[in-house]
C-alpha cells in the first residue's frame, strides 16, 4: 500500500463518539520498570484491551502520591488506577512498600469520605505481566463502565 | 515561551496501520507551543533522525515530543539525537503510541483518539522540563575489600593488577577464609591449600594491596567516590613488622591445653599465643588476650616474650583506629556453617563421631590434627564405614533455611570418594534428598564417586541416629526402595548449610546496601547486576551474597573488580541527573526523605549566615546516591522536595492535558 | 428621607418575618447549628434564635462570599467567550433580609462600602449590598467582649441598620432609618403602628471602658513597642479573629482552570497568614505573629480612620470570643489607650 | 482567684527552672478574658512565675506553640502540658523539630477539660457530658513522659459508659457512600479556609503548607465545594497516623466542621493496620516512615 492510501483509509474524525455511550476516562498511574513494562509486553504481544486507559508513567510506586488520584478525579476520571512492582520486586528496594502504607491509610480515608472505592483500584503487575495488565484493565474499565453517572467522589462540582 | 516540536511516527504500519498520524500531527499543530508537527514513516531511521535534527535546528525548539514506540525502546536514541543539536536530552517526551495504543487497540477513532491524548500530555509534560545535567562524582581511586576470603583474595588481585590501590580487611588473624580449611577441591581434586597459599601470599606481597588482617571496619559514611572508612586494628600485641613468625613464642606459652583451635574447627587445640595455621598469611601470631595467663594473672608469665628472638611481644599494644578514604568497596564477609545443635536426633556435639563436613575436611587435610588420617574424634580410630547426611539445615523450612546450600552435594560426593581413596575397604552411605551437580564435570563426579569408589547414595532422611556399642546406628528411610534402613556406622558427617557470616547484618546497615531475610546481601538486580549492590560504589563477591561454590565466588570476585576497574576508568563517576532536589526554603527537616531513602542519599546540611550562625537544617540529597525513585517526594508534606524529570507540577500538567 | 418610627407587637413581627418569607424573600437569621448559633436561612420565624447575643460567625458572607467569581471563560479552540461573574449577581439575592443581627453587624455594612468604594467602585460589592435590607435587633445585654460604645456606636446604634428594632416586653419599636427599610415594610404596613419619635425610649447611657482616640494615639506613635511582640506570642496566626470580623475584607485573587475553561476568583485572605505579605524574593515583611497582630490593630484603629474618619471595627467582640488562644482584642486596645 | 495547690507546685517548678537558667522561657497557661477560660503565658522572668495556673479550663494545646520561630529563638525551654498535649511533644522529637534535650516537660495530671463553648455559658463541672470526647477516650491522663509532674487535685473523671465518645464514626462508617458523600460535602461546605485547623495543630509545623504551593495546584484556592474537599482530605491525609488527638483543630475551627471524627478515625484505623499509634515513644520510628513486607496487601490485586 502506498503511504498516501495509508493515511487515507485511517483518516477519522477523533471527535466522534458513541452517541448515548458512557465513555469514562480512566487514568492509570504506573511505576516506570514494572507495570509500564508489563503494558509494553501486552503491546509486543499483541494482547487487547480496552481503550479507555491513559498511562502516566512513573520512575517507581514510591514516587505515586495519593493525591494524585484526587487530582485525576478532579480533572474529570471515573476511575483511577494505581499499578507497579510486586512486593519484594521493587526496582528501588521498597518504594512499593512505603507507598503500599500510604495507599491503604489514603484509600481509608477516601472511602470514609464517601469516594466509591470501586472508582480507585490497585494492582501489582510485574514486567511479564501482560495478561495480568490487560486483565486489569478490562475488568476495571468494565465496572467504571457498569457505574455511569454515579458521582460519588467530593472533588469535582455537582 | 514553550518551543515544541511534535514527531509523529508511522512505524510502518505498525502504528500507522491503526492510529490515524495525520490527525495525531494536526491536533499536535494546535496546542498552544507547538510550533512544529510532523509525521514520518520511521522516525528512528537516519532519515528520521536528521529531520528531527534539522527541524530542532530550523525551530529552534526548546523541547521535543516523539509520539512513537515505548521510551523502552528510543528514548536513548532520541534523546542523543536532540543532544547533537545542542538541546537538553532530557528536553525529549515520548508519547508510547505503538505498545500501549495502535498494538493493543483495534478501534481506529478510539485509538487515534488515545494517541492524541498521550502526545498532549507529553506536549504539557515537556513544556515543563527542565534542564536537567548528568551529576559528576570525582573519584578517590582506591578500593576497600572486606573479608580475605577466596572471593575477597581474588577481588584484591584483580583490582590490584589493573593498578589500582587496595585495602584489604580481614576480621580473622590470617587471610584464605573458608577455602584455606578445605582440604582437596572438587571435581579435580587438587589440593585446596596449594592453590590458595600462592594466592595469599601474592595479596600479603602485592605492592598495591595494604592487608589489614585481625581488623574489623568500624564506620563507613559517604558515597560512591569518596567513602571514609574507619577500620579497627585489633592489637595482637606482637609487633608485625619486627616478627619473624619463628614460632618460639607459641612453642613457650604454657596455655597449650583447653583452647579449642578454631582452625581445626575445635577438633585440636592451640595456645594463647598462636598462628591459626601455619601457612596464616600473615606469618605473625596473634596473643588471645582472653585466655592469655599474662592477662588473667596480672601480669606475672611472659614465657613467650622471653622467648621471641626480636623482642617484638608487646603485651601494651593497643587497638589502632586507621581512617581511609576509598572510592569504591567491595563486601565478601563470606559465610558461617549452620549450628546443627538443634538437630537433637544426629546428635551433633553429643557423639563425638558426628561431625561437620568443615571437620571432616580437617580430618582429611594434611596440615589437619590428623595429618590427613582419617581419624575417629572419640578414639583416634580409623572409620571404616561412615554415614554422610546431606541437607542438614538446609531445604528445610521447618528447623532450618528453606534455600539450598549448594556446595554440599558436591562436598559430600568428595569427601566419600576421599574416604574410599584414603582407607581401602572402607564403604560410605550418602542419604540425600536430590543430587545438585551441575557444574562442569560435577555429574561425573558424583557419578564416579557412586560408580568407581562404592558410595551407596540411599534416597532419603535419616530419622535418628544414636551410639550403641562403639558404633553409631544411623536409622533412616530409603525412599527409592520404600525400606526403613538401619546402618552401624563408626562416623557420621553432617553436611550443614550454610549461613550468612555472623554480623553481616550490621555491616550492610553501615554499608547502606540491602540484604535479604537470611542476610545474605542482594544484589542491584538479580540477573542484570549480580556484582552489585543496591548502593553505587559498593559492589559484592563471593558467599556474601548466597550459596556458591569456590570457581563462582572467584568470578564474583573478579567481576567486583573489573566494576571497580571499570568505574576507575574514568575520572569522575557519572549519574544519571534525574534525581530529587531540594527546595531548601521550603523545607522544614522533617526528614521523612531520609527515612523512606532506600539509598542513604538524603543527609542533613546546616544552613549558615555569614557569620557562621546556624539559620535552618534542611535535607540535602546526595547525587551519587540518589537514583532517583521518587519516594522522598512522596513523603514530603511540604512538598519541598521535587524529582526532576518526574516533576509534581509536570504530573498535573499531563492530567490536566487530559481536561483539555 | 427622615427617620420613622413604628410600634409592632411580638405576634406581628412573627407575622411580618413569616409573611416576607411567603412573599420570597430571603432571610437569614441567627440559627441553632452544631451546639452554637450562626447566621443561616430561615423558614420559619421559630427557626431564628432572637435571644443569642451574636452568632459565631457575622454575615460578611452576603457582602463578601468566601468565593466570589469574578468572571468566567471558555475557549473552543478559536473563540475565547467570557462571562462577567456580576452576571450572576445582579438580579439573584434581590429580595434578602439580615433579621436579627445587631447594631455592630449592622454598623459593619457602611464600613466596609467605604473601603469598596472610595477608588476603584466595586460593583460585586455594591450590587449585594444595595440587594440587602437589614432588620437588626437593639441588644439588652451586652456581654464582657462587646465593646461597640468604645468603637462610636452602642448596643442601640441605628447605624447601619435599615429597620433597628427594640424590645419592650411584649413589644417592639422600630426605627425606619430610610427608603429601604420603609420599602421592605410598605406591603404589610398595617403590621405596624406608626409612633413619633418622643414614643420610643430613650438610649441607656453606655459606659465606655477606654477611649479609642488614645488607643489611636498609642498606635500612632509606637510602631515598635515591644508590646506587640511579647503580648502576641500566644498568637498562632489561625486568622479565625479575620475571618469572623464583620469588617475585615481582604482578599485574595486566584485564577482557576485550564486552556479550554477556567475562571477568577477571590476568595477571603488574612493579613494574619505568614504568607499574606511574603514577597516572591522570599522576604517577608512581617515576619512574627506580633508584627501580623500590629498590623490588623494598625488597620482597624488608626490606618482605616484616618482615610475614612471611622474605624474599622464595630466592637462586637468575635475576635476575642472565637480567638483559641484567649487573645481579647477589647484588652488589648485597652492596654494600648492605657499606655497612650 | 486564690492559688489551688497545683498551681503552686506549678509556679515552684517554673521558679526554680527559670532561676537555674535551665530553661529562658516557660509556657505554661494563666487565667484568662473570663473566670471560665484559660489563655497561654510565656514566662521569661522568674516574677512571672506566680501567673501560672492550671485548671479544667485548660483547653490550649501549648505543643502548638513549639513550632513557631519566635518561641525557638528562646532556645530551652520549659513547657507546661496535659497527657494528650504531651504526645505532640513527642511527635515533634520524633519529628525532628524539636530536640528532647531543649525542653523541660512540665507534665500535669488531667481528668479531663471542660469543652469552651459550654465553659463559656457558665458550666464549670468536670463530668463525662462537659468534657471533650478526647478526654472520654484518654489513656494518658498522666503524661507518657515528663521531667516534672504535677499531680491533680481534681477528682477522677468518672465513666458511666453512657456519654460513647466519637459515636458518630460508628454511624458514618455503616452508612453508604452516598450518605458519607453528603454528610462531608454538607460539613466541607462550612469550611471558610481559614485554615485555623491547621494554625491550631501543633503537627502542622510545615512552614510551606502544601495548600500555599500552586506549581502544581495541589488544592484547588476556591473555598466552595471543591476546594474545601480537597483542603480537608488533604489536612487530614497528612495527619494520618500522626496526629495525637488534641482536638485543637476541631476547638479552632470557627465553622464547627467535626474534625476530630476524621482525625479518630484514621488514628484507630492507622492502629489497626500497622499497630503504631502516634506520640507515645520518642524513640519510635513514625509509621510513614518504615514499612513491614507483612502490610495489608488486600485491597490489591
Amino acid at each position: 500500500m502506498e503511504d498516501k492510501d495509508l493515511k487515507k483509509e485511517n483518516h477519522v474524525d477523533v471527535k466522534v463518539a458513541e452517541a448515548g455511550s458512557y465513555d469514562p476516562r480512566i487514568i492509570a498511574f504506573v511505576c516506570n520498570w514494572c507495570t509500564y513494562s508489563g503494558a509494553d509486553l501486552a503491546g509486543t504481544s499483541r494482547m487487547k484491551y480496552s481503550d479507555n486507559v491513559r498511562v502516566i508513567k512513573l520512575p517507581c510506586t514510591g514516587r505515586i502520591d495519593p493525591l494524585f488520584i484526587v487530582e485525576a478525579f478532579k480533572k474529570g476520571a471515573k476511575g483511577v488506577l494505581v499499578s507497579g512492582c510486586h512486593p519484594g520486586d521493587c526496582h528501588y528496594t521498597s518504594g512499593n512498600y512505603h507507598s503500599r502504607r500510604k495507599y491503604a491509610t489514603f484509600r481509608d480515608l477516601l472511602g470514609y469520605f464517601g469516594v466509591d472505592l470501586d472508582r480507585v483500584e490497585f494492582s501489582w503487575v510485574s514486567a511479564s505481566e501482560g495478561n495480568k495488565w490487560v486483565s486489569v484493565i478490562n475488568e476495571f474499565t468494565d465496572k467504571i463502565k457498569s457505574m455511569p453517572g454515579k458521582s460519588t467522589d467530593i472533588f469535582t462540582k455537582k | 515561551m514553550a518551543r515544541i516540536g511534535v514527531f509523529v511516527c508511522w512505524c510502518g504500519s505498525n502504528i500507522a496501520g491503526t492510529v490515524d498520524v495525520e490527525k495525531v500531527r494536526e491536533e499536535a499543530a494546535k496546542i498552544p507551543g507547538v510550533v512544529s508537527a510532523l509525521d514520518y514513516k520511521y522516525m528512528c531511521s537516519d532519515p528520521g533522525q536528521n529531520s528531527l535534527r534539522n527541524i530542532i535546528k530550523e525551530k529552534n525548539l526548546t523541547g521535543i515530543v516523539l509520539a512513537a514506540c515505548s521510551p523502552h525502546m528510543h528514548e536513548n536514541t532520541f534523546r542523543k539525537a536532540a543532544a547533537k543539536e545542542g538541546l537538553n536530552p532530557y528536553f525529549v517526551e515520548i508519547a508510547n503510541i505503538r505498545e500501549q495504543v495502535s498494538w493493543v487497540h483495534e478501534n481506529k477513532e478510539r485509538a487515534t483518539a488515545k494517541a492524541v491524548d498521550l502526545m498532549k500530555m507529553m506536549v504539557e509534560k515537556v513544556k515543563r522540563d527542565k534542564p536537567i545535567e548528568d551529576v559528576r562524582v570525582p573519584l578517590n581511586k582506591k578500593a576497600l575489600v572486606i573479608g580475605g576470603g577466596i572471593a575477597g583474595i581474588q577481588a584484591a588481585l584483580d583490582i590490584a593488577n589493573g593498578g589500582v590501590e587496595v585495602i584489604l580487611v580481614e576480621k580473622e588473624p590470617s587471610i584464605g577464609g573458608k577455602m584455606i580449611q578445605l582440604d582437596e577441591t572438587f571435581p579435580t581434586l587438587d589440593c585446596s591449600s596449594c592453590i590458595m597459599t600462592p594466592k595469599m601470599v601474592e595479596a600479603n606481597q602485592h605492592p598495591n594491596i595494604k592487608l589489614y588482617t585481625y581488623s574489623e571496619v568500624e564506620d563507613i559514611s559517604g558515597y560512591i567516590g569518596n567513602f571514609k572508612i574507619r577500620i579497627k586494628k585489633k592489637a595482637r600485641s606482637v609487633i608485625e613488622k619486627d616478627c619473624t613468625g619463628c614460632g618460639e613464642c607459641w612453642n613457650a606459652c604454657p596455655m597449650h591445653k583447653n583452647i579449642k583451635s578454631e582452625f581445626n574447627v575445635n577438633l585440636s587445640e592451640r595456645t594463647a599465643i598462636y598462628v591459626p595455621f601455619p601457612q596464616a598469611v600473615p606469618l605473625v601470631p596473634v596473643l588471645d588476650r582472653s585466655v592469655c595467663l599474662h592477662f588473667k594473672k596480672g601480669g606475672k608469665c611472659q614465657k613467650c616474650y622471653d622467648a621471641c628472638g626480636p623482642k617484638c611481644i608487646n603485651f601494651d599494644l593497643q587497638d589502632e583506629i586507621i581512617e581511609e578514604t576509598v572510592g569504591a568497596i567491595v563486601a565478601s564477609t563470606g559465610y558461617d556453617l549452620m549450628d546443627t545443635s538443634m538437630y537433637g536426633e544426629y546428635g551433633y556435639g553429643k557423639y563425638k563421631d558426628v561431625v561437620s563436613g568443615l571437620q571432616f575436611e580437617r580430618l582429611l587435610s594434611a596440615s589437619g590434627p590428623t595429618e590427613g588420617v582419617i581419624k575417629r574424634p572419640s578414639d583416634g580410630k580409623t572409620p571404616q564405614t561412615i554415614v554422610f547426611v546431606q541437607c542438614v539445615g538446609s531445604r528445610d523450612p521447618e528447623k532450618g533455611v528453606p534455600y539450598c546450600s549448594k556446595v554440599c552435594c558436591m562436598y559430600t560426593a568428595k569427601h566419600a570418594k576421599l574416604f574410599a581413596h584414603k582407607v581401602h575397604g572402607s564403604q560410605s552411605y550418602v542419604f540425600y534428598i536430590d543430587i545438585r551437580s551441575t557444574s562442569k564435570g560435577y555429574e561425573e563426579f558424583v557419578r564416579s564417586t557412586m560408580e568407581q569408589d562404592g558410595a551407596i547414595y540411599l534416597r532419603g532422611r535419616v530419622s535418628k541416629i544414636y551410639e550403641d556399642d562403639g558404633k553409631l546406628i544411623v536409622k533412616g528411610a530409603d525412599t527409592l526402595s520404600g525400606n526403613q534402613v538401619e546402618i552401624a556406622a563408626d562416623m557420621v558427617v553432617l553436611a550443614t548449610g550454610v549461613i550468612p557470616k555472623q554480623g553481616s547484618d550490621k555491616l550492610a546497615q553501615m554499608l547502606g546496601i540491602s540484604y535479604d531475610k537470611y542476610g545474605f546481601f542482594t544484589e542491584s538486580h538479580p540477573k542484570l547486576r549480580p556484582a552489585e549492590s543496591s548502593t553505587a560504589g559498593i559492589f559484592l563477591a563471593g558467599m556474601a551474597q548466597g550459596p556458591r561454590d569456590i570457581p563462582e565466588s572467584v568470578v564474583s570476585g573478579s567481576a567486583a573488580a573489573s566494576k571497580i576497574l571499570g568505574l576507575f576508568s574514568k575520572n569522575e563517576y557519572e549519574v544519571e541527573g534525574t534525581i530529587a532536589n531540594v527546595n531548601e526554603s521550603t523545607c522544614v527537616a522533617c526528614f521523612y526523605c531520609q527515612r523512606v531513602c532506600a539509598y542513604n542519599a538524603i543527609s542533613k546540611k546546616e544552613i549558615k549566615d555569614r557569620s557562621g550562625k546556624l539559620i535552618k537544617v534542611v535535607a540535602n540529597v546526595n547525587p551519587g546516591l540518589c537514583t532517583g525513585c521518587g519516594a522522598c517526594v512522596n513523603a514530603c508534606f511540604s512538598k519541598s522536595i521535587d524529582v526532576k524529570g518526574f516533576m509534581d507540577d509536570q504530573i498535573y500538567a499531563e492530567i490536566k492535558a487530559l481536561a483539555i | 428621607m427622615e427617620e420613622k418610627y413604628f410600634e409592632i407587637s411580638g405576634e406581628n413581627l412573627k407575622s411580618f418575618i413569616e409573611r416576607i418569607i411567603a412573599d420570597d424573600f430571603e432571610v437569614i437569621a441567627p440559627i441553632d447549628k452544631d451546639g452554637d448559633t450562626f447566621y443561616g436561612k430561615i423558614n420559619r420565624f421559630e427557626e431564628a434564635n432572637l435571644d443569642i447575643l451574636l452568632p459565631k460567625m457575622s454575615y460578611k458572607e452576603y457582602l463578601l462570599p468566601k468565593t466570589e467569581t469574578l468572571f468566567e471563560y471558555s475557549f473552543s479552540g478559536v473563540n475565547t467567550d467570557i462571562k462577567d461573574g456580576l452576571e450572576s449577581v445582579a438580579g439573584a439575592n434581590q429580595k434578602r433580609v439580615i433579621f436579627g443581627g445587631r447594631p455592630c453587624d449592622a454598623g459593619a455594612g457602611p464600613i466596609m462600602e467605604k473601603v469598596f468604594n472610595w477608588d476603584f467602585k466595586d460593583e460585586f460589592f455594591n450590587e449585594r449590598f444595595k440587594n440587602l435590607t437589614i432588620v437588626s435587633i437593639a441588644c439588652e445585654k451586652p456581654d464582657n467582649y462587646c465593646f461597640c460604645t468604645e468603637m462610636q456606636l452602642s448596643p442601640e446604634s441605628s447605624y447601619g441598620s435599615d429597620v433597628l428594632l427594640k424590645k419592650a416586653g411584649d413589644k417592639y419599636f422600630a426605627i425606619v432609618t430610610g427608603e429601604k427599610g420603609l420599602n421592605l415594610i410598605k406591603p404589610y404596613i398595617n403590621l405596624f403602628k406608626e409612633i413619633t419619635k418622643d414614643k420610643v425610649p430613650a438610649e441607656n447611657d453606655w459606659k465606655k471602658l477606654f477611649e479609642i482616640e488614645k488607643t489611636k494615639s498609642f498606635l500612632d506613635k509606637n510602631f515598635e513597642h515591644n508590646y506587640f511582640q511579647q503580648r502576641f506570642l500566644s498568637c498562632i496566626g489561625c486568622g479565625v479573629c479575620t475571618y469572623t470580623c464583620p469588617t475585615c475584607h481582604c482578599f485574595d485573587i486566584q485564577d482557576e482552570g485550564n486552556l479550554k475553561e477556567g475562571r477568577r476568583i477571590r476568595n477571603w485572605d488574612s493579613c494574619q497568614f505568614g504568607i499574606f505579605t511574603l514577597h516572591t524574593s522570599g522576604h517577608n515583611p512581617r515576619v512574627t505573629q506580633g508584627d501580623r497582630y500590629r498590623q490588623r490593630l494598625m488597620h482597624k484603629f488608626k490606618i482605616y480612620s484616618e482615610k475614612f474618619d471611622k474605624y474599622l471595627c464595630v466592637g462586637c467582640g468575635r475576635c476575642s470570643r472565637n480567638c483559641p488562644e484567649d487573645i481579647d482584642i477589647k484588652e488589648v486596645a485597652k492596654d494600648l489607650a492605657d499606655m497612650a | 482567684m486564690a492559688n489551688t495547690k497545683t498551681d503552686e507546685k506549678l509556679q515552684k517548678i517554673a521558679k526554680d527552672l527559670l532561676e537555674s537558667g535551665e530553661v529562658s522561657l516557660i509556657i505554661g497557661y494563666t487565667k484568662g478574658s473570663n473566670s471560665q477560660r484559660m489563655r497561654p503565658l510565656f514566662v521569661t522572668r522568674t516574677e512571672d512565675a506566680d501567673k501560672l495556673s492550671f485548671s479544667p479550663n485548660a483547653v490550649q494545646d501549648l505543643a502548638v506553640f513549639l513550632k513557631k520561630a519566635e518561641v525557638k529563638k528562646f532556645g530551652k525551654i520549659g513547657i507546661v502540658v496535659k497527657g494528650c498535649d504531651e504526645k505532640a511533644v513527642n511527635a515533634l522529637i520524633q519529628e525532628y523539630q524539636i530536640s528532647r534535650d531543649n525542653i523541660k516537660i512540665i507534665g500535669v495530671e488531667c481528668n479531663g477539660v471542660i469543652r469552651q463553648n459550654i465553659a463559656d455559658k457558665g458550666e464549670t463541672n468536670v463530668s463525662e457530658s462537659t468534657v471533650y470526647d478526647k478526654c472520654l477516650i484518654c489513656e494518658e491522663h498522666i503524661p507518657v513522659l515528663y521531667d516534672f509532674l504535677v499531680e491533680s487535685e481534681e477528682p477522677k473523671l468518672v465513666l458511666s459508659g453512657k456519654v460513647k465518645p466519637y459515636s458518630e464514626i460508628a454511624r458514618l462508617e455503616s452508612m453508604s457512600s452516598e450518605e458519607k458523600n453528603a454528610f462531608w460535602a454538607n460539613e466541607f461546605d462550612k469550611c471558610i479556609k481559614c485554615y485555623a485547623c491547621r494554625q491550631a495543630c501543633p503537627l502542622c509545623y510545615c512552614s510551606r503548607c502544601i495548600v500555599e504551593k500552586n506549581t502544581p495546584q495541589w488544592i484547588d484556592t476556591n473555598s466552595e465545594e471543591t476546594g474545601n474537599a480537597q483542603w480537608n482530605l488533604i489536612r487530614a491525609y497528612h495527619l494520618s497516623g500522626r496526629c495525637i488527638g488534641c482536638g485543637e483543630c476541631e476547638r479552632a475551627c470557627p465553622v464547627n466542621i467535626p474534625l476530630m471524627l476524621i482525625n479518630e478515625k484514621m488514628a484507630i484505623d492507622v492502629y489497626n493496620m500497622f499497630g503504631y499509634k502516634s506520640g507515645l515513644d520518642i524513640n519510635a520510628k513514625p509509621v510513614f516512615g518504615v514499612f513491614s513486607e507483612n502490610d495489608f496487601n488486600d485491597f490489591i490485586k
